[in-house]
């Protein structure tokens, strides 16, 4: 297998689940996709990334780098409580933009960068999804 | 002692009721939401009855529903667990006009501490020390300015109704009273349906200690020792352990603790487990803060150090039996740690993670105590808390306690959802928590110190993508020539259309 | 202390050992067949070595090969578990040359009793009492039917080698003795690659009970206390506790066997953790057995009720250190139970049932611990002995153990593969068990009284084939009219031209 | 559903793993198939049984009643030790026919009737499946 480190051996035990022999050194790892990409727990530390591989599943990153636009996604599934922002507001980096609730806890959204609020999508009282676009800045 | 117990909460404490239950010979009836219909508790225990929809408002809110739920089985006593109603005085009382035995302290009890104003009242009377403040909420800025400046900045606004944090705001200055004031008010609206708040001193770098109480209902209570509950982020407890370490420098303190406990659970007329939290300053001059009129999310490290059951008493004590053990029989044996398995994401300041668990694989083996509610396949709803299992240790000494944990950690897997196992291994392996000597700000102050995640190195990186490569070109085998490719894309296409 | 520890072993043992390895600091290495590639004790260790093929004697009894896996990845140690190379001299011997420190008693003190007709001697020089019969192995037809006129039938037949009942034979009258001779020493040729068979007089409904035993290398020795083993089936334990309920009515008989353990160990040179097997008979008379030289299977329900962590000792002490522990300090709280969990068919005559394990769900909560090899997909091999995993139990009283060991067994769900689970409950309840009086024959008296396995009930069944026929139809949704019984049809061919 | 019994209540926690409610009352059952049937689970008693269900999948049973042919299947994988009878040997119920071993464990496979061996299938030291016909018996 191209890209496998030498003298790794690996073993299946269930799907996405894996003990490696690197030589004799003993790891585990699970290897499952979120929304943002891959996630690996290897021997307890979780991992995640996005790989370049041309078979990737996504069907389309979400990140557009710092310059241009960015989403502001939800991280976890919830409620929208209060939308702090509209369309047409300069934004500063840090700066709140929607709480979103889940398990009891309120959870600020923060601008990741200086920017303008281009479109609000979150609505307040809406459910949302993992991954659901609720703000987007440029 | 009674046939019929009806379990009035849900996740793990609904699960360790159930097991008390079944090991004293009790039939036991669960109640449940929509969102936890396939839940262990509904699976465990030998009846189960519907509440309604996911929200606790309509479900493990609805004191009606569960009253009708144990006139429907038969249920001859309620336990309440922690949260939810287990601290409702409306509640205690609507049980007992119904017939049904609340398995816990009086509603004259619960209304003569459950309030923070109201205890620190008893607590004053009693002779017990308390922090400086005032017993009554603020009902004008005026009030709370005068108040404040009276006892000195910083001080601390603290819902009257509250618990685990929600309308708490520190203030260091008079300038941020007023929106703090503000904010603090409508969360206790929002999260307890009561705005009330009240000003106290803040005590600076104390440890939060708890001393556990349990009495019968014939005037006989002990108090089973301490927690120390220092461990604390946004105002939640994350790790706890009992003894605490500053007992074993300072051995007199658990029993002048203990007395002071006792002194407020007496006056109160208080029976059954309870638990009187306290501050414990630099100089171990210790403050009662709060009476938790209820069993503790934390007791099992109480349980591994006094080897009593505590949910088993409480069964006994609420059935009528005197509680036979009297002061001198508590011995503390070795030490216990217990860390809240919470589903939350470390690498994104610790917000919730609720979802789908794809697998979980639970550490077992010598020392291991695990209170858990979740199984592969799951759904954890994010209407509730997010706690996801307790897992307890027992050893010899707080240093052998410590490996045993981070043991246990290194075996526990959960996937699909974020937790913070990862966090925890780093708190275990820190320095300054292993010297024992730290106070409720360790946390934030471990994070300034050592961030709030790791980045994996380089290698491991290496290692992980690696993986993820193999397992996708294991999913989906690879044949050679360009029409692999394309299969791939017609495949991919296909799914994408389904 | 040892920087890295190799642990030649399988299954839940190699887990317990790796598991105190972890938590004291020490690298651990497993060593693996084919069958065991996947196991969790390869993937919990920080190393692992393939030995070879999945018999034993290719790979877990190839000394050669373990010693290059100490070689290859630096061990200091080896850790032996039980069977396999755990009792066998020339090992330890073979580790010492190789300098590895085996972690066991030394090879002389192996020899000294390791067969048990030369621990018979032992004993009887030390003055330990000894089940009459004699101490060499019979070497005709002859001199068995004079031995066993001398000591009176019934006798029973042992191999030399022996363990586990293999090459055991209970012989009643002079009639059956040669061809019960001719049985025994095949089997024991079979099973141990020795022959040899000893005669010793039968003790009537004794029970089975042994004392463990710990000593340091500077001479320094005390026991333990006893674990109650007389719960057999075809001479394998499947229910251990401790103490033994004999213990509770004569608390002195606990010291002295413990002393003449300790008689029996010393004229052996012993150290680190063994065991003394004695059979105790109705007027409390003991008769030492043989020595186990090695950690036991059952060593839980020693730590349970001592605190103690047995495999820390026996690391601590391997690697020089005193045993810091005086005999007063040994106190037992409270009862532990160990179920042994096997893979077998209690309704077919409890038969090995190897193959794939579906799925898994772990009994947790208060007092309960497990240890456990097994997890879902895994496939048991038939190459081992059928022991999944050890559930044991600690409570306050040996009434409450037994609650809580039918709660755990309540929850215990192991699926894809027969067990011996229900067996226990079965056991678990019955009142003669319960009285805590019975002796080596109670499994098959209790069969003999209750059956081998409970039929179920019409209702029972009626519900399980509604939930069969529910499962079916939700695999396969039948539509409405004819076709649907075609499609059936063909979807079911196209299955089984695949 | 047809032949479920009046007052339950099933939801599936995972493929095979069903919680029912029968009025308040609380059953767990896992259905899983072995070679001699279905295999359920019912809150910790196992239930082996054979559907009459038409749409049974088994690809006909190997079982022919007391009084005609009988074949003696072996239990478990396993390894055969000895055959202790030769095609043409007249049987006693409860005779042993052939030794197996498996997990450290010899098991004596015995004739479940009085009769007379028509064929012998097992051979010394074979491995063998569970489900696999070791001794036919008329």
């Amino acid at each position: 297998m191209k890209g496998l480190p030498p003298n790794w051996q690996i073993s299946e035990i269930e799907p996405g689940l894996y003990s490696i022999l690197d030589g004799t050194r003993s790891l585990e790892a699970r290897v499952s996709r979120n929304h943002k990409g891959y996630v690996v727990d290897l021997n307890g530390q979780i991992l995640e990334f996005e790989l370049e591989d041309p078979r990737e599943l996504s069907s389309g990153s979400r990140h557009h780098g710092r310059q241009g636009r960015a989403d502001i996604v939800a991280p976890m599934p919830g409620k929208v409580v209060r939308v702090l922002v509209s369309a047409g507001d300069a934004v500063e980096e840090g700066q709140g933009l929607v709480v979103v609730e889940a398990m009891k806890m309120q959870n600020e959204m923060k601008a990741p960068k200086d920017g303008k609020v281009t479109a609000v999508s979150a609505k307040e009282g809406a459910s949302i999804a993992a991954g659901q676009v609720l703000v987007t800045l440029e | 002692m009674f046939r019929k117990v009806l379990v009035a909460n849900r996740g793990e404490i609904a699960l360790r009721v159930i097991r008390a239950l079944r090991e004293m010979g009790i039939a036991s009836v669960a109640v449940y939401s929509d969102a936890d219909r396939n839940s262990l508790a509904v699976r465990m225990a030998d009846e189960a009855v519907r509440l309604g929809p996911a929200p606790s408002a309509e479900s493990y809110l609805r004191m009606d529903r569960i009253l009708e739920a144990a006139a429907l089985t038969g249920a001859e006593a309620i336990h309440p667990g922690y949260g939810f109603l287990s601290e409702n005085d409306v509640f205690a009382a609507a049980c007992e006009s119904a017939g049904v035995k609340f398995i816990g302290p009086s509603a004259a009890a619960i209304r003569a501490v459950g309030s923070k104003t109201a205890a620190r009242q008893v607590a004053k009377a009693a002779g017990a020390p308390i922090v400086p403040g005032i017993e009554e909420p603020v009902d004008s800025m005026d009030e709370a300015r005068r108040v404040a400046r009276e006892i000195g900045y910083p001080v601390l606004l603290k819902a009257v109704a509250g618990g685990g944090g929600k309308g708490m705001r520190r203030v260091d200055r008079e300038a941020d009273l007023e929106a703090a004031l503000r904010d603090a008010a409508s969360e206790a609206e929002r999260s307890f349906r009561n705005a009330e708040v009240y000003i106290e001193k803040l005590v600076l770098e104390p440890r939060h200690i708890e001393i556990q109480v349990l009495g019968d209902e014939h005037g006989h209570m002990i108090h089973l020792g301490e927690r120390e509950c220092s461990l604390q982020r946004r105002h939640q407890k994350v790790i706890e352990e009992s003894p605490s370490p500053v007992m074993l420098q300072y051995p007199e303190l658990r029993h002048a603790m203990g007395e002071a406990a006792l002194k407020v659970a007496r006056a109160a007329g208080y029976y059954n487990a309870g638990t009187c939290e306290f501050l414990v300053d630099a100089n171990r001059n210790f403050y009662f803060l709060e009476m938790n009129t209820r069993l503790q999310v934390e007791h099992p490290v109480t349980e591994l150090v006094t080897v009593l059951d505590l949910v088993e008493w409480q069964l006994r004590i609420a059935s009528g039996e005197r509680l036979t053990l009297q002061q001198e029989d508590i011995q503390w044996r070795g030490w216990a740690i217990e860390c809240r398995v919470y589903a939350e994401d470390p690498t994104a300041d610790f917000m919730p993670s609720p979802g789908r668990i794809e697998s979980v694989r639970e550490p077992s083996g010598p020392g291991i105590r695990l209170d858990s509610a979740v199984y592969a396949g799951m759904t954890v709803p994010m209407e509730y808390d997010p706690l996801l299992a307790k897992l307890a240790v027992w050893a010899s000494s707080r240093g052998r306690a410590i490996e045993r944990m981070r043991r246990a950690i290194s075996e526990y897997r959960i996937s699909g959802i974020k937790t913070n196992l990862e966090f925890f291994d780093r708190v275990l392996a820190d320095s300054e928590f292993r010297t024992g000597s730290f106070h409720t700000n360790y946390i934030p102050d471990f994070f300034a110190r050592a961030g709030r995640s790791v980045a994996p190195t380089e290698d491991e990186m290496t290692a992980a993508k690696a993986i993820a490569v193999f397992h996708e070109a294991k999913r989906k085998p690879v044949t050679a020539g360009p029409a692999a490719g394309s299969r791939w894309r017609a495949s991919l296409h296909a799914e994408v259309l389904r």
